[in-house]
Formats: C-alpha cells, structure tokens, sequence
C-alpha cells in the first residue's frame, strides 16, 4: 500500500508540474503589472522599474520560470508581491478556510445526496422518485453564485425583519465567525462556526449534491438488481438490512470516485461563493492575486489547488480499496 | 340508388380533410396522436398570436434594416410554415411507422416515451424560437437608455414583466436578448469542446501507447485544475470579449468529452469491425473517420446536451467576476451581475436571469439524461 | 430510516447552533466593514489602498497631527501627534520638533528622538521597496541632539516639509537589527502574527488579525489620549450588497465605502447616517488624439464634452448629493475653489451637432452616425468594470448620450490591471479614448502629474501647453503652500479650457454609519483620523 | 409417505407490463415430500427458477404471484403470512441456493458474515457463536482450512468453493427445504459431480426435503427420486425419476430425452427438439407443445390437455390416443440436428 501511495504521488508530479507551467505560462504573458499597487503619481517611474528589477520581472521568461521552480523545490514559495507577507503565512491562513467550507459542503454533498439517491431508488418511479428528481434537476442547474445571493437576500436579510421567524434561522451575511467569537465558550464556538458555515456550504454544495442524488440513484437501481441481492432477501434479511447493509456498500462503490472529480469543481464553485459570502478562502485569495498580478501568490495557491485534487483523488482510491476487498494496490 | 348518405359522407369527408389541411395537428389530433397534436397546434397558434401582437414591428421589419428583426420574420415564416408541412407529411407516414430502421430512429422512439425529456425538448425548442423571435415579443429595445430617473428600478409590472434595472431598462428584454448571446456562447463553445475533444478522445484511445499517455497527462491536468481558475487566468491575459470567452470555453472544456470518447474507443478498438477494418489495409485517420467516430457520437451528443448547460453555468458565473462579454451586451450573467448592486431594492434585476439560466439548463439536462437513456439501452432502469 | 439520520443530524447541527444565538450585545464594540484586507502592518510597507494608509495613522502617529480645515490641510499637535511642538529655523529650511514627554511604545519604551532618525533613515535604506520616495528626497538628514528634540534638515524650502516630515515613527528598538528590505522586517514575528506583541504608538492595539476576515483593535493602554471605545472590529465584507445587508441587519456599525447605487436607499433610511468624503476624486474621458485624428482638435473636443449631460447621469443614478459635474482638475473642495472655479460645460446637444456640422460630420448616409469623407465618426473607448464605481455605471450612459449626436461608441471594458497598462504604462497609448478616474492630491500638485511635461508618464493624452511651462516651475518653485496653490489653480484653469480631457464630475465615496455611532469627523483627509474619539450610544 | 412438507397448489406468477400479463408461471402444483428430492427440468424460460422464487415469495414487482394460488409449508399457507413472516421462514425453514455462484455472493463481505448472518438472524446468535456455525458449516462442505476461509472473500474462492459457500449459507440454519436453482449449471463437470455428491449426501445427513432445479436431464437423473416436467410455465408431465426417463408419456419429455448424448450411442445423430421456446407473452393456444410437437394433430392445436391427478400422469392427448404415437416421427419432423 505505502509503494502504492508513493508511485501515485511519483505519477502526479508531471501532473502539478504542467499545471503550474501552464499558470506561469498565462500569468506572465497576460498586460498588467504587480507594480500598479504602489503606482501614484507621487512615485517615480524609475522607483518602480526598480521594483519590477528586485522581483525579476525584468529577467527573460524562462529564466524567471528556472529561478522560481528552483525556489519552488527547495520549498520556498516567495514573497507576496502586493501583500508583503511569505506566501506560505498566507496560505496557511486561507487553505485550512478553505478545506473547511469545500469539507462541509463534500459532506453535505455526499450525506444529502447518497440519501436522497437510496430513497429514490428503493422507492423507483414513485412521486417522491419524481418530485426528487425534478427538484435535484432545479438545484443542479442553479449558478452557485447566484443561489448564493438569493440564500443571503432570503435567509440573511429578509428574515432578519420577521418578528416571528425563529432567531436561530436567521443567518449572518458573511464572514467565518462573530467578531466577538473569542468570548464564546466551546460549544457556542462551534455552533457560530456551523451557523456561518450553513449559507455558503449550501450554495457550495447543493448543486453537486443534486448530481450525487442522481448518480446513487443509478448505482442503488443497478445494485438491487444484484443476485446477491437476492440471495440476502432468500437469507431472510428485512428490507432495510438489504439496502443498507447489502447493497449500499456496493452502491457506494461508484460514489466514491466522485469524491475525486468533484474536488475539482468544489474548489471551481469556492472561487465564487468566497466572494458572495466574504469568505477569507483560497478562491479569494488567487482572484485577487491574478487582478493584481501578484505570481508568486498565483503560482503557490495554483499548486496547492492541483495538490489537493490529487491528494483528493489518491484518498478516493483508497477508500475505494478499503470498500472494495477485490481491489489490492501493491 | 342510395347516394344520398354517401354524398353527404363525401362532402363530410372532403370538409375535414380540409379542415385538416387547414388546421396544422388536427390530423394527428383525429388519429389520436395527442401529444403530436397539441404540440403542432400550440405551436401554430403561438406564432399566430405572436404575429397579431407584433403586427407593427413586423411591418417595422421592412423599414428598420435590422438583422435581427428578419431573422425573426424569418423564424416565425418557417415556424409556421412548418408546423403546416410536418402536419401534413407526417400525419401520413409517421415516424413510428419505421420501426427497425437506424438505430436513431429507435432511439428516438425511445426518447418519445421518456416525458421528462420530452418537457425538456419542448422547453428548449421554446427557448430558441424565444430567442430568435426576440424583436417581436417586446416592445423595448435592450440597450437603449432613456430617461432614466422617471423609468430607473420600476418592479415587475404588465408594462415591464421583470421591471426595469438601473437605466431603466426593460429586464424582459434584456433576458430575451441576452439569451442570444448565453445560447450561442453555449452553442459554438459546446461545438469547439465537442470537435476536439472528440478528436483528441478517438486519436488518443486509437492509437494508444505513449500518444495516449501524453494526451491524457494533459486531460489529466487541465481536468485536476480548478476549470474557473483557469478560465479566469487565461480570460486575464486576453482582454474578455465575445469570442475570446467563446473560444476559451471552446478550448478549455473538451478533456471530459476527450475522456469519454477514448473509453468508447478503447472498447470499440478490439471490437470485430475495427479489427476487420484493420485486417483490409485501412489506413488510420480513415477507420477513425469512418468507424470509430459513428460509433461514439451516442455518448459523445449526451456530453454536448450536459456541456451546454455546464457553460451557460460557467459563462455566469465568469460574468459574476467581471471576466465574460463586456456591457452593454446584455447576457445573463452580465444583467445578474448589473443588478447585484441594487439586490436589495430591486430584486427582480438579478432573480429573472437567473430562473432563465436555471429552467435552460433544466431543459438541457433532461434532454440530455432523455438521449443518455434513449442511446445506451443498457442505463435504462 | 436514512431520513431519521439525516433529520437527527440536523436537529443536532440546529442544537448546537441555537446555543450561539443567545447574542450577547457586544460589550462597547463597534465594527467597521471595509471592502478589502490591509496588507502588512508596518508603515514604511503600505501599499496605495485607503485603509492601508488610514490605519498607518492610527496605529503609528507621526511627528505632526494634519487636519482637513477649512479647504486645506492644516497641521498641529494634539494627542495624535508624537510632538508637543515644532519650530522652523531662521531661513525656513530646517524643523525642529520637540517630543512629547508622555509619548512612549505600547512595549513601555519611551518615543525619542533615535526613533525618529532610524524611520527616516530606513525609508532611504529601503530604496525601492518604499518608493514613495517624496518623503525624504528634500530631507538632507535627521539629527536627535538630544532625546526629545529632532532636527530636519532640507536641502531647501518648499511647501510639503510638514507633510513630509510627519511621516508615521516606526519603532527602532524593535527594527533595528533586521536587514532593511520588506521582505526581512516582514519575518518579524510580531508582523507575521500582529497581536498584542505589535509594537505601536496610536490609540489603539491590534488584538487579533484574521487575513481576510477582521482586524480587532483595542485601546491602547499607554496612549497618552482618551480613548472612548475600547474595541474595534475591521471585518473585510468585498461584497458591496454585503455589507449594506450587514449594516441594516446590525451585525456592521459602519460601512465604508457605500457604492453609488447603494445610496439612495441608504440616504432614505432612519436609522442610519451618510458621510461624504468631499468630492475630491474626479473621473474623465481622455481623447487620445494620436489613435483617433479628430480628438486632436480642441474644438471637436469641447463638442463632445457639450454632448455629454453630466447633471442628467448625476440625477438618473441618484447620486446627485455626492457628486458635482465638473470643468477641469481642480476639486471643489479646495480653499480656492469658490473664487477660481469655472462652469462645467452645460448639455446642450444641439450646439454639439452644430459644431461637429461646422468641422464636416455630418450624417450624409443616412445610418444615424456621423461621417466624413466616408469615415464614420467611430471610437473604442475603455473603460474597467467594478462594482462600485459611478463611471463603469456612466460608460453605458455616455454611450447612449453620444449615440444621440451621431457618434459610435464601442465599450470596451478592461480588468483593471490591464487598463492601467494600456492608458498609463504602455507609452505607446494604444487607445482612442478612456474613461479613467484620478484622486486629487490634497494641495494641487496632481495638475503637474497628469499634464505635465508633455511627456510625463501619466500625461496620457500627451497634452502640451505654453501656458503650463512657465506656470508649473513656477508652482515647484514656490515656497509656500498659499502661493504654490495660486500658480496650481491658475493651470487648472488653462487645462479647463483646452479640454484636453472631457472632465466629468468630482465625487466623494460616501460612508454610512449607524446613528449609534457620534462624534465623527469624516472628510476628504481621512474616515477614522479620529477614531479613538468616536461614542456609541447604547 | 408421511405427509408433504411443501404443497404448491395452482401457483400462478404473472408478469403486469402494459401489454398484458407476461404468464411466467401458469397453474404449477407438485408436492414435496420430507427427505426426498424432487426435480425439475426444463428448457430455460419454462417458469422453473420464477417457480422456486415464488415458493419463497421472492418476485418482485412487477412479478405477482396471483390470488388463488397457494404454497403450503407443512399447515401454513405462505400466500397469507405477512412479510415479517416470511422473513422467518428464508433463509430459516425453506433455503434456496442460486445457478451463479459468484453473482449471488455479496462481493465486499467476507464469506463468514455472509453465513453468519443467516445465524444471527434466525438463531439470534451472538456474533462469536455465529461466527464458529460459520467455520462449522465451512467445513461440513467440505472447504479446506475453514478457519481461514471464512475471513477471505467470495472473489478469493474458485467457482466450486464458491457453491460450497453458498451451500454453507443455505444450510447453516438446518432448514426442512432446500431449493436448488440450477446449483451446478456454471460449474466444470469434474466440480459439478463434486457438488452433486456434497449435495446428495447432506440431504440425507441432514435429513431435508430438496427441489433440484435444471435443466439437465442427466444430472437431474443422478439426484432426484421424483421428477417433473416444466414446460411453457406448466407441468407437462411427472413421476418417478424411473419411469419418466424409462417411459416419457410427453412428447417434450421424450424430446429432452433425445437429446441427452449417450456414451452407448456412438456417432448417432443427436436429436434436438425443433423451434424454440414460446415467448411467455404468447404461449401457444391449446397445447402449448404443438407448434413444436412431431405428433400433433387438430385435437392438440384446438383443445388444451388436462394434466391428470396421478403421481404419474402427463398433460397430453396421446394419453387417450396412444395409437398416434408412431415411431420415426421425431426424425421426419426433419428438426436441427447435430453431430453426436
């Protein structure tokens, strides 16, 4: 298994590495300039051709693309541009946002949607089979920015101004906890953290969790039909024990490799939803980065983005091992 | 003898047979094929009653020397007319009749009984010919501003059935035209990901071998990256503009179709045909052409039904980030990000474009699951 | 049965939840809502963002406390400022401050004069990684003779030698023994982790700094003034919507800044209040004669300033109590306004179509635009999109107004960045026309920034002008602020005149505050340059 | 004969798509009798395995067993018992083992909990008890080192021990009927005679009542004391395994049994019975053999045969005229044949 784990992340190297020469590629050709930050008309031109210098904006492209994967190797990420701060401190502020809102909406996802999908297919052509349906269709196809506004307009806005709408319905706005989250004890921590966590892992998640619905609902029809299947319900197993135990584990099996292709569009729908609902994420960070030309913040979050979804994808793959006794990695 | 009852049964007969002619569905309707029926009625009737309505700016056509306003004579003369001709000719020799012909053709009996899917085919055929008609089904123009203090922020009313936004501007319209540009933003960018994902897909499972591992190291890659991010960043280093967001849609979106058509491909590859196909001498590009793409194409028009809906996602919310066709052309991202500002005092600016990309991409996808089961018998549950 | 799973994990999650809704009203806090994160908190390492500088201010006070009054900025000591007095020298080159005995660092250690000789000396050290290097080009040195008396020397008499000497005093016991670049002071562990370790000298302490996400502030114990709010909270709300949801739902006391469309509703509101910031930025149409020939005739020019309603765009986006059409560069907020200030151009439509007939467009084909010898009166003008900016809403309005006379106008929007490389980096001005907006400075000196020399980097029309060659030396020369301000507002009014930008209005951002919030002094220098004096009622 | 452990009285199990019941099975009645064995045979789609699935009730929509139908275990009609009912009985008193091995184990769970299971719900057996009934049954079939085996999965066995397993499973709650579903079908010949021994000899250790499903005379001929015959979802013919292969009263049994390569007959033409299987949608009116009989004749294609009461009886007009049986019609009726 270690062997395993090791030739995967040896094989994802070429990976990251092409991810990241291709960000370099695009972030050094595009017009713009770091320098614009500091650009006032008080600054002498020459001031910030010195800037550009010190940076080694002036260096020709691939000796600038040498000189950074050599410091990239040796671990070190650089220095924010427009931040003045290394940007490892910077992503080890922004990552663990991050994971912590794609984390609960991928639980969410998964939780809502395996759900939905069992009652789907063991109740097969159903009202409830169609009205699920149709409404995971709806929440699919909603662009997550916008469900985000909408959730905020609704759920963080025009409640607040219902006397009657329970107080622990109404949501805040924005950010990841309250400012006086510091005199909280442990469990009120916790729930400020949930309570602003619910707005944007909903807007985050639900869509994915729609598609997780249908995918389930597929494998759990296919499953049943199953044999074995069969042979549980010969055995004298009740029903229940047939989906849950006998079948959901085979049904699971496809499920868990989503949990790699949807990292990916996880972090995609983050980008989004950080900024509807002022989340201090990586998304935000390399928007801002990429307006403002910061590279060096560019290149790191862009790797740490790729290196997730391959983490990602091994984990999926073992777990999938885990699940499945037919599968041994050597 | 008796030809009295017969004369009148003929005279009967001729009238209906007219009246047939003259009502497009009708026929179906007596032949009990309801659905035909009604859907070749509603749609004459619709077009009818968009032509009475719009009577002024049909005529405005002739003068006005606008392209958009022949295309939408254009599309509501052949609608017409088509609901008159399909009425007619297949009224006779209906599609069902030729059962056991293609395999499309069974697939389309398939997806006929599916009426999820039909809605959804139903809605988009609606969405298009909304979109093309556009001109006749309102009375504003998108991005004329007028005087905009009396008309600024007017919620949802008859006279403006989505209210008006900042410039006071009719929101319907906007919605109208924008989905213009979102549709066919989809449409070209969805042909582009298709053509060479397909392409690329079919080459990579066909030949294998370490062609096949560098195309999908790069599937690999661009797959395992953020697609936002790396739209946003390559949009950056151009300058946003319609075709520029055309083609990086086009060009970034294939791997998924890429993968998918190599799968098809690697199982189609040891198939008895190709290797038949093979054993004859034929070269490459030519099996490929000629026996592996047909054979795809199935999964491959599932992809592009999905896929067109992905980038109308796609494109809003790049629109959101300021990264997508600058104003004022109107699409829909573009009016829901105009009107993120005033959210609170006129809801209506972001809500309508946004319930527009939500029922599109509803229609996309049951087409697209519809066709998925109508194609691959083997997901049929 | 996986319903009962999932309902008993969401009672679970609504429990746990509903525990932190007992809100307890926050004891005495109040809370700001900014757009955007500070950068590093060290003041020779701030970038050129608002807040960046406004917390430079108040968390690091200078040798001089300045003040917006009375249409300049005035200078004094008071107790946000290190020194109790100064003194100029017989010929006006030299200042002699005198530091206050009760100025000392939140560490305890007293502010002396080393203090002020080591920030002085380091912003020279840091060459380009503090390029505003105006600060100290005049300042042939800083000498402490004794503790609590420090000496500026410069190399001559000029008007900004308050300003410049009374740049914010970084502490020198903390600093002193790291390299002098950004990049080696920011590896200090009270910069890379700001807390209560962060040694400043303001009314206020950083307690807590979430990248990002918030800045606490809390009183600073040893400040020498009074302090009415013990706690601050900086949230960085980056969704305009958001932070005015925030602010009617309670959870944000301030907001700042509201954008344009925002105002309206906000200006309706009981419970809340609209400061302006004074109109001092101004947004403007350059022509760019070199790309588009008939921008390069000043008639054409005025003609098209003439089509543009400016009071009309004011008016239909409501945002007329927070903007004034403009005539040149020279802001109404200024002292010399009233007297030296010119009309700005009236629309009059008519009078334009008039004058484009005169100079040969005329619409001969009939298509509704402009043409001569054949050429279409057709331009791209660019602009950037962004919330909150009263001219990516106006671009769409000009469009439309100048559609009216007969002129094409093609949009074409630019993300910001690339914006500023094409109108301000890229010599070479490869656009026809753009619509940019520019902050005034505070003594006129932005009139020599943007159009002069004729070669100047951010002169991007490359307007040239006799008048502004001897006018502009002589305002460098002048030693004095008033007299200085005379030669800048009389080339304000050349430039009015020769249009070579169509000038289109001067506005301030606004700030909205809760009711709750008093004693508030928020102009065109600063939003919190007197925070530590702000009351909260109950 | 003691009296039977199982009576399945007109047992009809019908198919409901929208064009019309799909007959599956059409008014089967047998008896089984406590110790023995019963075979059924069949071409494949002759209502034989939905037969089994019935008796266990086991039919999923849109499959439903119809009303007047009646399967008796011992006094219990299992028509009229609840779900929860049934449950005690699968598994407990009546167990089915299934034509694939390998499909019909549960492929992620160990071959020890799969037995186990049955244990701990019909015995509630703590999981250590059930665990040691498991590694007993392992062994009472015969799979070596039953220790280990029973922590290995279904994927890790070959298709013999496979069925073992399944056998195993069937088993572990000593149950008074096994319903063997074409258990040897997918097997090699060599491990087929294995199973059918392992089989032959449990039932008598164990004292059970077993219905052999298959379609294969000849093993059906090995295992079972009494047969009967299946065909187009009824019984075509029964009787002692004896005197059916000595003396088939049913053209279709006597098809079957032409059909059967024998070592004796050497470079014989082997017989296969022309056409194919009727479509249960439509069987054939009257007999449902004629389209495909040698000697039918108007009788057959207008009038369907009744099967009589016997313990040896056959559903076919030659009953009451013998005198049409006459030899050489299987050859003229000229059918596919193939080489021996």
């Amino acid at each position: 298994m270690t062997s395993y784990v090791a030739r995967r992340l040896l094989q994802a190297v070429p990976l990251l590495f092409g991810v990241l020469t291709l960000v370099f590629i695009f972030m050094h050709v595009a017009p713009g300039d770091p320098t614009a930050l500091y650009m006032r008309p008080d600054v002498d031109p020459a001031v910030l051709e010195q800037m550009r210098r010190n940076w080694g904006l002036d260096q020709p492209l691939y000796i600038q693309y040498f000189r950074w994967i050599a410091s990239f190797l040796t671990g070190d990420f650089g220095f924010s541009l427009t931040q003045n701060r290394p940007v490892s401190d910077i992503l080890l502020e922004r990552v663990p946002n991050t994971l912590i809102l794609s984390g609960t909406s991928l639980l969410l996802i998964f939780a809502i949607g395996i759900a939905i999908g069992i009652v789907q297919a063991v109740r097969q052509y159903s009202t409830m089979d169609n009205v699920l349906t149709v409404g995971a269709l709806f929440i699919y196809s909603m662009p997550s920015f916008w469900l985000g506004l909408m959730l905020i307009l609704i759920f963080a806005y025009k409640v607040h101004q219902l006397d009657w709408w329970p107080e622990f319905l109404k949501f805040p706005a924005s950010g990841v906890t309250s400012t006086n989250y510091d005199l909280f004890g442990a469990g009120q921590k916790l729930g400020d953290r949930i309570r602003h966590l619910v707005l944007p892992s909903i807007a985050l998640g639900v869509s994915s969790a729609a598609s997780v619905a249908r995918y389930m609902r597929s494998s759990m029809l296919e499953v049943i039909r199953q044999d074995y299947i069969r042979t549980a319900r010969a055995k004298g197993v009740p029903e229940r024990s047939v989906i849950l135990k006998h079948a959901l584990k085979n049904a699971l099996l496809p499920i868990i490799t989503l949990l790699g292709l949807y990292l990916p569009f996880l972090f995609s729908g983050a980008v989004l939803v950080e900024y509807v609902f002022s989340w201090p994420g990586m998304g935000r960070t390399i928007v801002d980065a990429i307006y403002q030309r910061d590279y060096p913040t560019v290149m790191a979050t862009s790797f740490i983005f790729a290196a997730l979804v391959v983490v990602a994808n091994l984990i999926a793959d073992i777990l999938y091992a885990l699940v499945d006794p037919r599968i041994r990695y050597e | 003898m008796n030809d009295m009852p017969e004369r009148s049964g003929e005279i009967r007969h001729r009238a209906l047979r007219l009246l047939m002619a003259l009502i497009p569905g009708l026929a179906h309707l007596r032949q009990g094929h309801t659905h035909a029926g009604l859907s070749l009625l509603g749609l004459a009737l619709s077009m009818i009653t968009v032509s009475i309505f719009a009577n002024e700016r049909i005529q405005a056509t002739f003068t006005a020397g606008r392209l958009d306003y022949w295309v939408a004579l254009l599309t509501l003369a052949v609608t017409l007319g088509l609901t008159w001709v399909v009425s007619g000719v297949s009224s006779r020799h209906r599609l069902d009749a030729r059962v056991g012909g293609s395999q499309w053709a069974i697939a389309w009996l398939g997806f006929k009984q599916n009426r999820v899917a039909m809605l959804g085919l139903y809605l988009m055929i609606a969405l298009y010919l909304a979109t093309l008609l556009g001109p006749f089904l309102t009375g504003y123009e998108p991005s004329v501003i007028g005087d905009i203090a009396a008309t600024r922020h007017l919620p949802p009313s008859v006279e403006h059935l989505m209210g008006t936004d900042k410039f006071g501007r009719d929101v319907f319209t906007r919605v109208l035209y924008g989905a213009r540009i979102s549709l066919s933003i989809g449409f070209i960018a969805v042909t582009i990901s298709i053509t060479l994902g397909t392409a690329i897909g079919a080459v990579s499972g066909y030949f294998g071998g370490a062609v096949d591992t560098v195309l999908m190291r790069l599937v690999d890659t661009l797959i395992s990256f953020p697609r936002l991010v790396l739209l946003i960043t390559v949009i950056a280093l151009f300058e946003p503009s319609l075709l520029i967001v055309i083609v990086v849609l086009g060009f970034t979106l294939w791997p998924s179709t890429a993968r998918i058509v190599r799968g098809e491909v690697l199982s189609l590859r040891e198939r008895e045909f190709i290797l038949a196909a093979r054993a004859l001498g034929l070269n490459s590009p030519r099996i490929i052409l000629r026996h592996i793409v047909p054979n795809v194409l199935g999964p491959v028009i599932v992809a592009a039904t999905l896929g067109l809906g992905n980038i109308i996602l796609i494109e809003a919310g790049l629109s959101y980030l300021g990264f997508s066709v600058p104003l004022p052309t109107p699409t829909w991202g573009n009016i829901i990000n105009d009107g993120r500002e005033a959210m609170l005092q006129a809801w209506w600016v972001t809500t309508f474009p946004g319930l527009a990309i939500v029922i599109t991409v509803v229609a996309f996808n049951l087409v697209g699951d519809g066709l998925r089961d109508a194609l691959d018998p083997r997901l049929r549950t | 049965m996986s319903f009962k799973l999932v309902g008993l994990s969401l009672a679970t999650a609504l429990a746990v939840t509903s525990v932190a809704c007992e809100r307890q009203a926050p004891a005495r806090q109040l809370i700001i809502g900014e757009p955007s994160d500070v950068g590093l908190i060290f003041p020779l390492a701030h970038r050129n963002y608002d807040l960046d500088s406004e917390l430079r201010r108040l968390l690091y006070p200078g040798l001089n406390s300045a003040r917006w009054e009375n249409g300049r900025v005035e200078y004094s000591v008071d107790d946000m400022s290190l020194a109790r007095a100064w003194e100029f020298d017989a010929d006006s080159t030299a200042i002699t401050y005198v530091l206050r005995s009760d100025a000392v660092w939140s560490d305890g250690e007293a502010i002396d004069g080393q203090d002020v000789v080591f920030t002085y000396n380091l912003m020279r050290r840091l060459g380009s990684d503090f390029p505003y290097g105006d600060y100290y080009r005049a300042i042939d040195s800083v000498v402490a003779r004794e503790p609590r008396r420090v000496t500026f020397f410069f190399s001559r008499r000029y008007p900004q030698m308050l300003e410049h000497s009374g740049y914010s005093i970084v502490p020198e016991h903390v600093y002193r023994d790291y390299e002098p670049t950004i990049e080696a002071l920011a590896r200090h562990p009270a910069l890379r982790e700001p807390g209560d370790s962060l040694v400043v000298s303001g009314p206020y302490l950083v307690t807590e700094w979430l990248p990002g996400e918030r800045l606490a502030l809390r009183a600073n114990p040893r400040f020498a003034g009074e302090v009415k709010i013990e706690n601050v909270v900086i949230r960085f709300v980056p969704e305009a919507t958001t932070r005015v949801v925030e602010l009617e739902n309670g959870s944000l006391d301030v907001v700042n800044p509201v954008p344009p469309e925002l105002l309206p509703r906000l200006a309706e509101a009981q419970r809340f209040r609209l400061a302006s910031r004074g109109a001092r930025f101004y947004d403007f149409i350059a022509w760019n004669g070199a790309r588009f020939e008939p921008f390069a005739d000043p008639v054409i020019r005025r003609a098209l300033s003439l089509a543009i309603d400016r009071q009309g765009i004011l008016d239909g986006l409501q945002v007329a109590d927070f903007a004034v059409p403009a005539a040149g560069p020279w802001p109404p907020i200024f002292a010399q306004a009233a007297a030296e200030s010119l009309e700005p151009d009236p629309y009059l439509p008519d009078t334009a179509r008039a004058i484009f007939a005169s100079r040969g467009w005329r619409d001969t084909d009939d298509d509704g635009i402009l043409d001569r010898n054949g050429r279409p009166f057709r331009f791209t003008l660019v602009t950037s999109p962004g919330s909150g900016l009263l001219r990516s809403s106006a671009a769409e309005i000009i469009q439309a107004h100048l559609a009216r006379v007969g002129i094409d106008v093609e949009l074409r929007l630019l993300e910001r960045s690339a914006l500023n490389d094409l109108v301000y980096f890229d010599r070479t001005r490869q656009f026809q026309a753009a619509l940019v907006g520019w902050s005034s400075s505070l003594d006129g000196t932005h009139v020599r920034d943007q159009f002069w020399p004729p070669d100047a980097q951010y002169n991007v029309t490359g307007y040239i002008s006799a008048a502004l060659d001897t006018l502009i030396p002589q305002a460098l020369a002048s030693t004095t602020r008033d007299q200085a301000a005379r030669y800048w507002s009389e080339a304000a009014k050349v430039i009015a005149t020769d249009r070579p930008l169509a000038f289109l209005w001067f506005y301030g951002e606004a700030v909205a505050l809760t009711n709750r919030v008093r004693n508030t002094k928020i102009d065109t220098y600063s939003v919190y340059q007197n925070l530590h004096q702000w009351t909260l009622q109950p | 004969m003691s009296e039977a452990v199982l009576r399945i009285e007109n047992l009809r199990t019908y198919f409901h798509s929208t064009d019309g019941p799909v007959r599956a099975v059409d008014g089967v009645s047998f008896e089984l009798r406590p110790g023995e064995t019963l075979g059924i045979v069949g071409e494949s789609g002759c209502g034989k395995s939905i037969t089994c699935l019935s008796v266990l009730r086991l039919i999923d929509p849109p499959g439903r067993i119809e009303p007047g139908s009646a399967i008796w275990l011992r006094d219990r009609n299992l028509m009229n018992e609840p779900e929860a009912a049934l449950r005690q009985v699968r598994g407990n008193q009546v167990s089915m083992i299934f034509q694939e091995p390998l499909s019909s184990l549960n492929p992620v769970w160990t071959i020890g909990e799969q037995i186990a299971e049955a244990v701990r719900l019909h015995r509630k057996a703590g999981s250590a008890e059930a665990r040691a009934r498991a590694v007993e049954m392992l062994r009472l079939v015969g799979i070596p080192d039953p220790e280990q085996s029973v922590n290995s999965y279904p994927h890790q066995f070959s298709g013999g021990m496979r069925q073992r397993a399944m056998i195993a499973m069937a088993l572990a709650c000593d149950p008074a009927v096994l319903l063997a579903d074409e258990p040897t079908t997918a097997l090699d010949v060599t491990i087929q005679a294995q199973i059918l021994e392992l089989l032959a000899n449990l039932q008598r250790t164990l004292g059970m009542a077993m219905i052999f499903v298959s379609h294969d005379l000849g093993v059906i001929a090995e295992i079972a004391d009494r047969v009967i015959v299946m065909y187009a979802g009824q019984v075509v013919e029964r009787g002692t395994t004896d005197e059916l292969f000595r003396d088939p009263k049913h053209p279709y049994t006597e098809g079957l049994l032409r059909s059967i390569p024998r070592v004796t007959q050497k470079l014989r033409r082997l017989a296969v019975i022309p056409g194919s299987v009727p479509s249960p949608r439509s069987w054939p009116p009257a007999c449902r053999f004629h389209p495909r009989c040698p000697y039918a004749w108007e009788r057959c294609r207008s009038e369907a045969p009744p099967l009589a009461a016997h313990e040896r009886a056959g559903r076919c007009w030659l009953d009451s005229e013998p005198e049409r049986r006459v030899a050489g019609a299987w050859d003229a009726l000229g059918g596919r044949e193939a080489q021996a």
